[in-house]
């Protein structure tokens, strides 16, 4: 089974690729987004990230479940961190391990496209001047039908 | 009926608070629950934003029962 | 500038993780082709990597500085190991870091397919009846027009 | 005119050894270089192998100089 996990708690990349680990596998694939210094034209120094945890763990177990499927083994570990981060830190991180690159590739590319479409993650730049600014961000799409009974 | 209903990031900075509790009739939608939002507590909040009802995605025209919990969620930035 | 090398010596993953850090970067992303215990539905236990070790480090250089434009960052490196290989361990790093994922894994990619078409690399793969097979590979292609005259 | 010619993986076992010193006439090729080492020290090298000349790929019809290295290159399987 995928792991999945939103934490507090400071990123190990090395923990994340350990927990890959298959005599099965040919490609490792391990994707880390980090903090950058600069947001379009502007002195970053760090970033807040807030979450509806209990829905986006809920939502991250779902993607790495579909990237699983995309890898064709369920050796798929994804990590979202909240909190502050600072400049250079990750703040995710998308292990994916395969017999074959190309599935590799796929599904991890699969995996941070789908967290920017529905992961309720939310993050505040902090410029250098000292004010700070939600991120723009993508409308997440409810899923049609809904599963639950509809009064249209 | 009762409805939790709770607000993120910039929705909670509109609504200046983190959560509300909204008492809507039987047959109420989540549109219902965005118009009565609009018209009181929140009117900066958009005509449609995106909503979860109790974790999942839903779309404005899902029927609301008693107890759920409806998250107003702006758009969102992980990653 | 970007870093390649052709090395005896073991991986180390986190270390090629640890060259590429830049506060620039939004994107860090780490591929490892690793051995597999199977191939063609026969037991591997090992391969035995061979190679023309003074042009294959002048093709592998030449396949990162393509690379890092295409990541549009200096940040590539590529280490491809020579010799004996047990099952699990790295046979190639891949390490790419860029402001941006789109451009990290379009580089990185790049960088494997680039080796698998080019690189004077050959692998003996060992299996567990004792015997040993020469794996299928590709013919490289020479660039046309050569950098010398021709007498066509 | 001397050139170097090397052999790897299934052609340096096709071959027998991993290098060979050839004498060409002035104007040969890597064609010619072929042609010859076909008909001599190594008849199952197949007609038209991938030929790097002093580290670089090259084509049948590059001419070949004095103190050339000439590598015979098997499909290649790295990675």
């Amino acid at each position: 089974m995928a792991h999945s996990a939103i934490t507090h708690d400071p990123i190990e990349p090395t923990e994340v690729l350990a927990s890959l680990g298959s005599d099965e596998d040919g490609a490792v694939l391990l994707f880390l987004g980090t903090v950058r210094n600069h947001a379009e034209g502007r002195d970053v120094t760090g970033i807040l990230y807030e979450a509806y945890q209990e829905m986006a763990e809920k939502e991250l177990a779902a993607i790495a479940e579909e990237a699983a499927v995309r890898a064709g083994t369920p050796r798929v570990a994804v990590i979202h961190r909240l909190g502050e981060l600072a400049v250079g830190e990750p703040s995710v991180a998308i292990g994916v391990a395969s017999p074959h690159r190309a599935e590799a590739y796929d599904a991890s590319r699969f995996v941070i496209e789908e967290i920017k479409k529905r992961l309720p993650v939310w993050k505040k730049e902090r410029f250098v001047d000292g004010s700070a600014d939600w991120t723009d961000g993508t409308r997440p799409q409810a899923a049609a039908p809904p599963a639950r009974e509809s009064a249209s | 009926m009762k409805i939790q209903t709770v607000f993120f990031a910039t929705y909670r900075e509109l609504a200046g608070v983190g959560s509300l509790e909204v008492e809507l009739d039987e047959g109420a939608t989540v549109g219902t629950l965005i118009d009565r939002l609009r018209s009181e507590a929140c009117p900066s909040l958009p005509e449609d934003p995106a909503v979860a009802v109790n974790l999942t995605y839903a779309l404005a025209s899902e029927l609301l029962h008693d107890g759920d919990e409806v998250a107003l969620i702006p758009p969102v930035a992980g990653g």
